[in-house]
């Protein structure tokens, strides 16, 4: 049983001239809400060799050796600040933790001038663009609600109520659309946010105003110890396509496989045609957090099957197998131990600011209850300090 | 301007004289371009400013206040109808957790200048939903400013000041009183967030908000046919108070009550009483006496009158403060 | 482009005992999710003939006699409740002319024992409830804020707030399941409501729990003065097919075929395989509400469009071309002036209770507030009267 | 019992109970079956009761509150899990506009004898939204009910008495508190509408619920060190307020001080002092006085110590209160 998922009310016009028809991206768009398939996209098998399509589309090394650098740095951000946690120099930490091909290879295929919102488990993306350690940890050393300017990254600060910024994306992407600019802009969310009423409203309004917004979903199979088939009956990917969201389903743990369908969801997007979501079928290889214990809810052949498609390992596997001599891995093993200190060493830096700053950033304009709450309290405390 | 408006058509010019100015400030809502609303306050907007600027929104109130959120980010003031009171609560997260809270979580690096305008209270024989009065749910969260008119001039300014504002501001209208008529002024005779004392007086002060400052002032009027000098607050601005006007009054009168169509309990009565005794102990002369609705669901319309507050019941309080 | 709309996490057996598999029910069955349809399923056309569909499945003269008897007392019940607003007897009303196909269709398609969730305009469907005039008409008359007893009538009372009734139906549904019943629970909502994250909620909770519901949408082009086309990209049947709520799409002006699809979904529901959504393409005729002016949003040339599907019209052309009497008609003017009657004296006879009823219907237990503001309220006003 | 409880493991022991005596009890919401939840106070429900009775929802807030409404009206009585304060949002239409609504709509015909848990407020150094305090919405919504323990006793049986109610119930409990442990008697020592007076005071007493009970005792007895009789009152409930014992002890000690966590804008002091101060206006030695945070969005952990009520800002208001 199938359904029409092409939008009714707006033609898609196909080899638009933003979108050249090139056999790349024959061999993607027939990815778009693709009935005949059941396995996500590959580029990249589990044991480093290229798949059909692959072999096909070209393997892109240098791409590859990008990605590889991104992803090992990321984990070591993960190693570090769990460890952080662990030494209560953080107050929480939330892994990304074998979710990095769907990061760092989504994130790379958009341009830097493309607005992100992501949720709260994105540092892998947050590197991507630049962000600073110290910006990322902040928040998570309860320090400041949030650790960035996005006008800066162009990455707008985490959200923590699931699916809030899917809607904040849907209408910054409407403010994008009524100035004819080609920004892209994209969200973050998870399997488990997709049930709340906001992200289905945002798929909706997003849809009908043909939007240009890509809706990136990381579907790490659980939210907290609710596996997604308590969350939903068809994978995400098809529940878009009937809201008329172009849906690409595509393995998570491939980081090029990622980094292509991305690339060519994006271009559709640019040029008009609309929005489009992608789901990246990956895992959280870590708990939920810092606080969390996935024994409870979990097994461990769930857990080593999982490991054996860990995305670092399976891109490691094609760099050797393609010839990527040793000095790019030790290389960056050294990178990331300077990375690693570097993480440690801004972590202890941070220092929150002193609750008198709230008083000064709850509004913009003046305000009494601030200014003579914010007296008393200066007057009850020293203004320095934490 | 000098002339008449009604208090509708006043927002609507507001509205205008505001697109005109900036044009970053867009509308949005339910049936708010083609239909101009169903109150007709954005009657002709759409027409003049483009259907990009007023824009008719899926039935969605989460989505009108989040993708404002998102408009507000990439730069524009977005005003956003809610078509009536009781339907507010569909947007309450995006409104207490993301709205209010953004600047704070930012570290005062990102403002929303977001206006959300509701259409509010009793009075109009409505069914369920259409005549609830919320205020104290957003004056409670802080983050929000949050603010009331009562009468045509004041909601010509009103409306262009909260477009003004850097923060988000909930700016409620009483729909009962849309088709008051009054003149409008050029200029604005006060900033957004200051009470007007409507009329002085030194035995007891009402203070009262959008829809109920009419009855307000009906009630010192007949109060004064009694003999007595009863002064009324409009207070215009819910959220913050202006706590030096009402301490004024206070301690002219000595005796306040509190007059609003909201529920009594933990209605923004409570914190005005609260504020004028912890600031006026000694001036008063009976403890701040509140007039509301009472403390049930907004009943059948049938059964409005007796709900609401009145003129009889603001005497009756009046009365009991006197005879404390 | 298409996508699988088949259920990926739950397998829904074909031909399972209690759903036989005939002729008739191959047809509709392949109605679900039909990705070559463009149209609304039919079985008689605007001139009164049976469609091809409806040679193939027969016409049941009986039940069309029932359905256009169903369908003329309603909408007289609008002309009589219309002018009685008019006439200042009624503060508000809202019309389902136009609609009253849709709504007798379906609704005489469940079991009596099945929970209805009705939004606010289904008066069709609550007159077939046997639900009085009087109760029907007391919400409109500002005497009460719900006309009816829910466990008399198995109808809900109505829902305001868009869409909220149709996560109260999937609850149902939830303890429905829970006790292994076989009822079945039907919520109405226009297509306005589905753009509210209530609604998608309700769709992606029934499927992933498969509960016994059905979602009748009755998309009469128009929430106030929005048309579909602002709400929505693609048609609502798709979108509920893509969170794997089995997606049907009717004509909602013929009675016979919205009474086969629903017959046919419902059988579907109550055999367990989970949820389905119909959706009824109809048109409201007249204003959103007496206090509405249609002429600002829509064109007269819509109107008369669709006053050219008029579901009564196309019925009673039926009746008459298979050889239904006059009779048949003229009882029906009489029966329907007779209920005219009745209408409007029962509308004059409803009497809202006193604002004292209301402190003891707000709490169950007994509440110190209540008491104390009750009597105040007493002390300051007559009990009786109001 | 007489054994020691920690306090969340009473409220599990109280729901055990529940669920044993009435079968149409169910317990649902994220994470709580397999998990036992976020702070496992379900721990164990799913082994005992079945997954049928201990229900793992799809993450969606206004989707619990909704089906548990269904729920309700088909005869169960659900026990809703929010998984901390700040994510009750966007389920506040169908509490506010559905569930605290229904049976006044319906003439009382339909009752909603729903729970709904919330771990709620600060002090446990987490994340944003994770340490709100936000009783005061629900306390000004008529037809709901507002409870907060305090202590394992309390938790035991208010959880049992919250679901017994035919009322919608909105539970609070105090999540910093969850490891403290007492006691549990076998049978409650009062209804769940009563405040319990903890300490009696001559000079000044302490109005406190939920996580601040302990921190009121520790500044009564730290003021007693001083010389000074300062009582501690624990609400319990907050929606409806136990008046007559507030207005005991306002008319014993002279002067009330109120604790909560919530802003002070609105928040349930304010509605106290309203109240306090309306009854017992002459036996009042200086207003009402409020201690809490401060109007702002809940700051980041690292600052929450300074934002927070604590025993020197409750000793700085008693101190004002006495020398008012
Ligand atoms: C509205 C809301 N409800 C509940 C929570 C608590 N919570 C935080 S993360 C989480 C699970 C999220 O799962 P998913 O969306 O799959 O993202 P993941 O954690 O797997 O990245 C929950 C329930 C929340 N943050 N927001
Ligand atoms: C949450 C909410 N927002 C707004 C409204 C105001 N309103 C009442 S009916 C309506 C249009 C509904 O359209 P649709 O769902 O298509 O149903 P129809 O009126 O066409 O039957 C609107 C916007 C409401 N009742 N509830
Ligand atoms: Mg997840
Ligand atoms: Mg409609």
């Amino acid at each position: 049983m199938t359904v029409t998922a092409e939008p009714t009310t707006t033609s898609t016009p196909e080899g638009t001239p933003s979108v050249p028809v090139t056999k790349s991206s024959d061999i993607l768009e027939a990815r778009q809400n693709d009935p005949t398939s059941t396995a996500p996209f590959q580029l990249v098998e589990e044991n480093g060799n290229p798949t059909r399509a692959g072999d096909d589309l070209g393997i892109d090394l240098e791409l590859a050796q990008q990605l590889h650098t991104d992803m090992v740095l990321a984990r070591r951000l993960d190693h570090e600040a769990l460890a952080l946690q662990r030494q209560g120099e953080l107050h929480l930490w939330v892994m990304s933790w074998g979710q990095e091909a769907a990061q760092v290879g989504s994130i790379r295929a958009f341009r830097d001038t493309d607005r992100v919102f992501p949720s709260y488990r994105e540092h892998a993306v947050a590197m991507c663009r630049k962000i600073a350690p110290a910006d990322i940890l902040r928040q998570w050393r309860g320090a400041a609600h949030s650790g960035w300017d996005p006008k800066e990254s162009n990455v707008h600060i985490n959200s923590l109520v699931l699916g809030t910024q899917t809607l904040h994306a849907t209408g910054y992407a409407a403010g994008v659309r009524l100035e004819g600019s080609d920004e892209v802009v994209v969200t973050y969310f998870g399997d488990g946010a997709a049930s709340q009423g906001d992200v289905n409203e945002a798929f909706n309004w997003a849809a009908a105003g043909s939007l240009p917004i890509v809706f990136f979903c990381q579907n790490n199979q659980w939210a907290i110890s609710t596996p997604t088939t308590t969350q939903m009956r068809t994978p995400l990917h098809v529940r878009a396509a009937g809201f008329g969201v172009a849906g690409y389903h595509v393995d998570g743990n491939d980081a090029l496989a990622v980094h292509a369908v991305t690339q060519h969801a994006t271009a559709r997007v640019r040029s008009g045609e609309g929005p489009a979501l992608i789901e990246a079928e990956t895992y959280r290889l870590a708990g939920h957090s810092s606080s969390d214990d996935p024994k409870r809810y979990r097994t461990d052949e769930e857990l080593s099957a999982w490991q054996a498609k860990d995305p670092i390992t399976r891109l490691e596997r094609l760099l050797r197998n393609a010839g990527v001599g040793e000095r790019h891995f030790s290389d960056l093993e050294g990178r990331a131990d300077t990375f690693a200190a570097e993480v440690r060493e801004q972590c202890k830096s941070i220092h929150g600011d002193d609750l008198a700053t709230v008083f000064e950033h709850t509004y913009a304009e003046p305000h009494p209850v601030m200014r003579s709450e914010s007296s008393q309290y200066l007057a009850r405390h020293d203004r320095t300090a934490g | 301007m000098g002339t008449k408006y009604a208090l509708g058509a006043a927002i609507n010019a507001g509205l205008r004289a505001a697109m005109t100015r900036d044009e970053k400030v867009i509308v949005m809502g339910e049936d708010i371009a083609t239909l101009g609303g169903v109150f007709r306050v954005t009657d002709g907007l759409a027409d003049d400013f483009g259907t990009d600027r007023v824009i008719d929104t899926p039935l969605a109130e989460s989505g009108i206040v989040g993708t404002a959120i998102g408009l507000a980010l990439r730069g524009y003031r977005p005003v956003c109808e809610i078509q009536f009171d009781g339907f507010v609560y569909p947007a309450f997260d995006q409104i207490v957790s993301q709205l209010a809270k953004m600047r704070a979580r930012s570290q005062g690096r990102l403002s929303l200048p977001i206006v959300i305008r509701i259409p509010v209270g009793g009075g109009i024989g409505a069914v369920e939903h259409h005549s609830e009065s919320n205020e104290a749910y957003f004056a409670h969260t802080a983050g929000l400013r949050v603010v009331s008119c009562s009468n045509p001039d004041d909601a010509f300014h009103m409306i262009q000041q909260a477009i003004q504002s850097d923060d988000p501001v909930v700016f409620y209208e009483p729909k009962r009183r849309y088709w008051d008529k009054a003149e409008v002024s050029d200029e604005p005779s006060r900033s957004l967030h200051e009470a007007a004392v409507l009329r002085e007086g030194t035995d007891c002060t009402l203070v009262a908000h959008g829809p109920t400052v009419t009855t307000a002032l009906d009630a010192a009027a007949a109060a004064h046919e009694d003999g007595f000098s009863v002064g009324v607050v409009d207070l215009r601005t819910i959220s913050p108070l202006d706590a030096p006007t009402l301490r004024k009054v206070a301690a002219q009168s000595h005796r306040v009550v509190v007059v609003h169509e909201a529920s009594t309990f933990l209605g923004i009565g409570a914190e005005i009483a609260a504020t004028v005794t912890e600031e006026c102990f000694y001036e008063l002369e009976a403890p701040v006496l509140r007039v509301g609705a009472y403390n049930l669901p907004y009943p059948p319309a049938h059964m409005e009158d007796r709900f609401l507050p009145n003129v009889d019941r603001i005497i009756e309080a009046v009365d009991a403060s006197l005879n404390y």
